[in-house]
């Protein structure tokens, strides 16, 4: 029997549970399949660190937190999205509270909120420096108690099924027992998460291979502002790990090779020793990411074993500020890095952290495929721009998660039934997952392959781009498509076959990488993330729009423009340091939030 | 409302004579059984012993302190026969045998004590 | 320091074997290398066969929990370097069920989870509309620590108890409840009670301690269950020498 | 969860590993535990031993030296050299317990779980010296 569902979500992170959990109070009759290819406390959300953005004090406003947005995202947001995305962002993070996450708190008891990059007020909450970790086990725990939500635990979806139209269930592998099944759905929420492993070095985990927005792209969906690439200025060199913002937003320094604070020198302010809203240190992750390049060609770096770094001096806040606030940054450095922060310089370098694009949906989540819906990293509803500000995307994920958890319950229980045709579309899968990829006998190596992908990616849409390396990427991507068709894939068993996996997932890449390229050639502009060096300035007469890449029935990708919703902030040139507009400077008082946090 | 299982009494009890033991016991032991038949220390005189041990709060601290620790007994070496064992089988016949002998010797106990003039 | 080591893998292919068999490998080891980037080495370029689990690799998804010469570990946070010269022997945690080579079967603990409500329980919920619960960082303290487990299932694989008695709850599911249990927005103590008091629950617990050492983000479920019994035991005498109503 | 144990292409087989008998050998952190919980035998002794002493006193005092020459032979002074062994380790492993097992607060704050255990020390320290004094100084 072909297991169904009313409603099935892909993905068990911070956008499918919030969905999940969304679905069961709006209508407890509807039952709910979150599948997930990892167990859903393992999902990525579990490692961001630094917080969540939610106006809560009393000097804040919804505006404030929309103009950072707007500006931050180089006016490529979707402005009614963001009006939406803030006045509801406190409310999820209450919510939160009441779940049981333990937030960090005032003396008082109320909520505390730590500054963070781009954003001209504090209001970025916190759990200590873990988190992604706290909300998502949270979301989890709570979800325990829905008995409408059933979990299809380490199942690995491969394709959507599609009726005349619209998506009407999925095609997955339980990969304990290596059976192949396909679980029908009136409606199917996306909430895969990113895509940062088609880069070389990222802060994502192995999981985060774009599988959503390529299952969207394969099915017709169109993908939105792809190009649009974050680098995180502070990376771990060797791992990729993250330090987080919250260590600079903390009061940490980025010098380089004379220990001198670069950033005054690429407008973003004068360096003062308190951290300042806005200014050096807390300016926009495109622009810091930025600054290292042009550090790095100025020959200003360090050259350490594993590329150039610059450091980040955190030795100045002592070592009861590092254990209280950012003790996971401290526990990271001690264990990977062999370094402690109270003592040492740390050596960061950028490194691809986000997805500001992804598959194209409204402030409901709906995608132009009636019955998909998409939230979290895999969607773009455009909050983010052309460049996202660190700790808007854990309450995107529980804003756009819970929205459109409630819409495609409203679709599920008014839609129609599932057309039996759909199962044929699941045999067909099931013969190319069992016949094609069980027996082949090909002679390309799998690391081989994504490694050489990584690379053509890196080399061609890094930090900085051109038309040239761009089209050189295009190239290299087609030759790694074709030789695809001959992977090899030693791993005959059925029971947890996990080369298998790797093969699925390097498909899922090629492709979203191939959408990647194909935008960013396109956009003859530098905005946000994107920059071109042969187009160094930003044009609104073309490019204030959104690409939406479809995927042409040859395999190549065909973008069109989609204009950006515009309310009440006309765009405006993005100003950081002493002269930004909103707030001015602003000092960061220091004050004790929970202390002796156990790490 | 609460089931009352015996498990907690029987867990208090285990705890209670696990700490009475570990403040009393080694420095008792040592000087009954080590240090008097070694001849360290010269051994008090049956007076002396008929003194100490008249006051009743001695007798009330010893009594205490035998009941606790055959419970205290009782109680790990039922877990650690089914524990190391493995005879988790014999659950039932484990423990009313060592509970039994706690009880029994909880008796004998206090029959021993208040014997003493 | 040489620069390569040998990992003598577990491996258990449900297909073609009975038990666990064991191949060797020889890997770069730098510095810098954990474990897991040598399991990762193996599968990209020497035996793409090779199963396991992982994701993060910074120790925080918790699931590349695996026995390196013989204790458990995250591998992704044990370095090869300090197994130098080597060999070093990789299994899967002990206690559960294998599926395949370093994969064993974690549904157990997933069921044990939901038995100990591990959600905020509350007579009244208060609407969102009216702001957050206040907590202290005094009240926080009072179970963060225990909010800090990340499932990774070494305490199971640590505790002798676990593995003689599979129907026992185990470190991390009862670290959980008491998580909750602490919380001072949460009134579901009384529910749970249920629960652990049973015989497989805090009782089953001879407080080996393995669980505490090895936990990686020194939860202390060792301290969490002794800290219930304790709680359990005082609610047993209240049970009964001030019963409750009239 | 399956728990199917015959292998079919959907239905892998999983394989189930028993505890050893001697699991206890494996690790010295498993044989220290055992030896705690065996030290509850020699705990079970000294219970025996002092009711055969106190039982003695109660008999008079030829009894009393009876069973004081008794104490010294041997094999029962080997044995009571080994249960105070016993005995000062399982007082050792149930202080280091006491931090992981008993929170205390003194007003809202909580005391460090050192000073809860050095608290027990002290005790322990008090009620030997208590003992001595009783047995042997008065
Ligand atoms: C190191 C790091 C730190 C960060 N810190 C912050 C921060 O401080 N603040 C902030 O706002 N943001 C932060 N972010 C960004 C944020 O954490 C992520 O964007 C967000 O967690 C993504 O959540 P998600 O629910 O969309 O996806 P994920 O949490 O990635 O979940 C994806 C889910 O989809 C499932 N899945 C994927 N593919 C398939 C498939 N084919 N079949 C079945 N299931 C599938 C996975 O199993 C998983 O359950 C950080 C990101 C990183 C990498
Ligand atoms: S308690 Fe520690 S060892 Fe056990 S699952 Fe949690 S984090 Fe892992
Ligand atoms: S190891 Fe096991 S017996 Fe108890 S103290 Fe830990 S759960
Ligand atoms: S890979 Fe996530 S904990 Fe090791």
């Amino acid at each position: 029997m072909t297991p169904s569902h009313d409603v099935v979500l892909v993905g068990g992170g911070g956008a499918g549970l919030r969905a999940a959990i969304a679905i069961a109070e709006t209508n407890p009759r509807l039952d709910v399949a979150v599948v997930s290819k990892v167990y859903p406390m393992r999902s990525h959300t579990v490692s961001a660190e630094g917080g969540a953005a939610g106006v809560i004090a009393p000097d804040d406003s919804l505006d404030a937190h929309a103009y950072d947005t707007i500006s931050g995202g180089d006016w490529l947001c979707d402005q009614d999205a963001v009006e939406a995305f803030v006045t509801e962002a406190p409310q999820e993070l209450l919510r939160l509270d009441h779940w049981g996450c333990p937030w960090s708190r005032e003396a008082d008891g109320r909520i505390a909120v730590r500054p963070f990059g781009g954003m001209t007020k504090m209001r970025t909450w916190f759990a200590a420096d873990k988190t992604g970790f706290h909300m998502l086990h949270t979301l989890f725990q709570t979800s325990l108690k829905f008995r409408s939500v059933v979990r299809y635990d380490e199942w690995f979806v491969t394709r959507l099924l599609i009726d005349d139209g619209s998506v009407q269930g999925v095609v997955a592998i339980d990969l304990k027992s290596g059976r192949i099944e396909a679980i029908t759905a009136r409606a199917v929420i996306l909430c895969t998460g990113g895509t940062g492993k088609v880069f070389p070095f990222t802060t994502n985990a192995a999981i985060k291979n774009g599988d959503g927005m390529a299952l969207a792209y394969r099915a017709g969906a169109p993908l939105k502002d792809m190009e649009f690439v974050q680098y995180h200025p502070t990376g771990l060199p060797f791992t990729g790990i993250l330090i987080t913002e919250a260590a600079r937003a903390e009061g940490g320094y980025l010098i380089n090779k004379d220990g001198f604070r670069y950033l005054q020198d690429y407008n973003l302010g004068q360096p003062q020793p308190q951290p300042v809203l806005r200014t050096m240190e807390l300016g926009p992750r495109d622009r810091l990411s930025q600054a290292f390049m042009k550090e790095l060609d100025k020959g200003r770096t360090i050259e350490a074993e594993y590329g150039h770094v610059v450091h980040l001096d955190l030795r100045h806040l002592g070592a009861k500020k590092i254990n209280a606030k950012i003790p996971f940054v401290r526990e990271l450095c001690l264990k990977y890095q062999n370094l402690d922060p109270i003592t040492d310089l740390i050596p960061v370098r950028p490194v691809v952290h986000y997805m500001m694009g992804g598959v194209h949906t409204d402030l409901n989540g709906a995608t132009p495929l009636p019955g998909l819906y998409a939230a979290g990293e895999v969607a773009c509803v455009s909050i983010n721009g052309a460049n996202r500000l660190g700790s808007n995307s854990l309450p995107e994920l529980l804003v756009f998660g819970s929205r459109a958890g409630r819409a495609a319950a409203e679709y599920a229980s008014r839609g129609r039934d599932v057309n039996p045709s759909v199962l044929a579309q699941a045999k067909d899968e099931a013969h190319r997952l069992e016949h094609v990829l069980l027996n082949t006998r090909g002679r390309e190596r799998i690391a081989d392959l994504r490694e050489a992908m990584q690379k053509t990616m890196e080399q061609s849409a890094g930090i900085y781009r051109s038309g040239a390396s761009l089209e050189n990427g295009v190239g290299q991507l087609r030759g790694l498509q074709d030789r695809y068709a001959d992977i090899s894939v030693q791993d005959q068993s059925r029971t947890f076959n996990t080369e298998r996996v790797a093969a699925l997932e390097l498909a899922f890449m090629l492709d979203v990488a191939e959408a990647i390229l194909g935008s960013a050639l396109r956009r003859e502009e530098s905005r946000g993330a994107h920059q071109r060096t042969d187009f160094p300035k930003r044009d609104d007469e073309r490019f204030l729009a959104h690409s939406l890449t479809y995927r042409s029935a040859d395999g190549s990708s065909r973008v069109e423009y989609l204009p950006v919703t515009l309310t009440r902030w006309p765009p405006a040139e993005r100003v950081y340091g002493e002269a930004a507009p909103h707030g001015g400077p602003h000092h960061v008082a220091g004050r004790k939030v929970s202390s002796g946090t156990a790490i | 409302m609460i089931k009352q299982h015996p498990e907690p009494w029987l867990w208090l009890l285990f705890s209670a004579g696990g700490v009475l033991s570990a403040m009393l016991m080694p420095m008792l032991l040592l000087l009954f059984g080590v240090a008097f038949p070694f001849g360290w220390v010269a051994a008090p005189s049956h007076a002396q012993m008929v003194a100490v041990l008249g006051n009743p709060l001695t007798r009330v601290v010893l009594f205490a302190l035998f009941m606790l620790s055959l419970f205290h007994w009782a109680h790990r070496f039922r877990h650690t026969l089914y524990d190391g064992l493995q005879i988790k089988h014999l659950n039932e016949v484990i423990a009313v045998l060592t509970y039994g002998v706690a009880v029994v010797g909880t008796g004998v106990a206090a029959y021993i004590l208040w014997q003493i003039p | 320091m040489a620069d390569h080591i040998t990992l003598q893998v577990a491996r258990y292919r449900p297909e073609q074997q009975s038990d666990i068999t064991f191949d060797e490998y020889e890997v770069p080891c730098p510095k810098e290398w954990v474990v897991l980037d040598g399991l990762n080495h193996i599968k990209d370029r020497l035996d793409g066969t090779l199963s396991y689990r992982w994701s993060c690799r910074m120790g925080i998804c918790g699931s590349c929990g695996m026995n390196v010469n013989g204790e458990p570990k995250l591998t992704c946070a044990t370095f090869l370097a300090d197994y130098a010269p080597g060999p070093i022997r990789v299994e899967p945690l002990p206690n559960f069920p294998v599926i395949r080579d370093l994969i064993v079967d974690i549904g157990d603990f997933m069921q044990k989870l939901v038995r100990v409500k591990p959600w905020i329980m509350r007579q009244t919920e208060k609407p969102v509309s009216e702001g957050e619960y206040r907590q202290t960082p005094e009240e926080l303290d009072e179970y963060k620590q225990f909010s800090m487990c990340i499932n990774c299932m070494l305490c199971y694989a640590a505790c002798p108890i676990y593995g003689l008695d599979p129907k026992f709850l185990g470190p991390a599911a009862i670290a959980l409840a008491q998580r909750y249990n602490l919380d001072s927005r949460d009134e579901g103590a009384s529910d749970r009670m249920a629960v652990l008091s049973e015989h497989e629950g805090i009782w089953g617990c001879t407080f080996v301690g393995e669980c505490t050492k090895v936990c990686p983000k020194h939860v202390d479920p060792a301290g969490a269950i002794q800290r219930y019994k304790l709680t359990a035991a005082l609610e047993s005498m209240k049970a009964i020498f001030m019963p409750r109503g009239a | 969860m399956s728990d199917s144990h015959v292998y079919t292409p959907y239905h892998p087989r999983w394989l189930r590993r028993r505890v050893s008998t001697y699991w206890w050998l494996q690790k010295w952190s498993y044989f220290r535990f055992i030896l705690r919980e065996g030290s509850c035998l020699f705990v079970g002794w000294f219970v025996l031993y002092m009711l055969l002493l106190v039982n003695a006193v109660g008999k008079g005092p030829d009894s009393y030296a009876r069973i004081l020459e008794w104490s010294a032979e041997p094999w029962v002074l080997g044995l009571n050299v080994v249960s105070f062994l016993f005995v000062a380790f399982h007082a050792v492993t149930f202080f280091e317990a006491v931090p992981q097992a008993l929170v205390v607060h003194i007003g809202r704050t909580r005391v460090p779980g050192r000073l809860v255990m050095a608290a027990h020390y002290m005790a322990w320290a008090l009620a030997s010296v208590l003992i001595a004094w009783l047995i042997v100084g008065a």
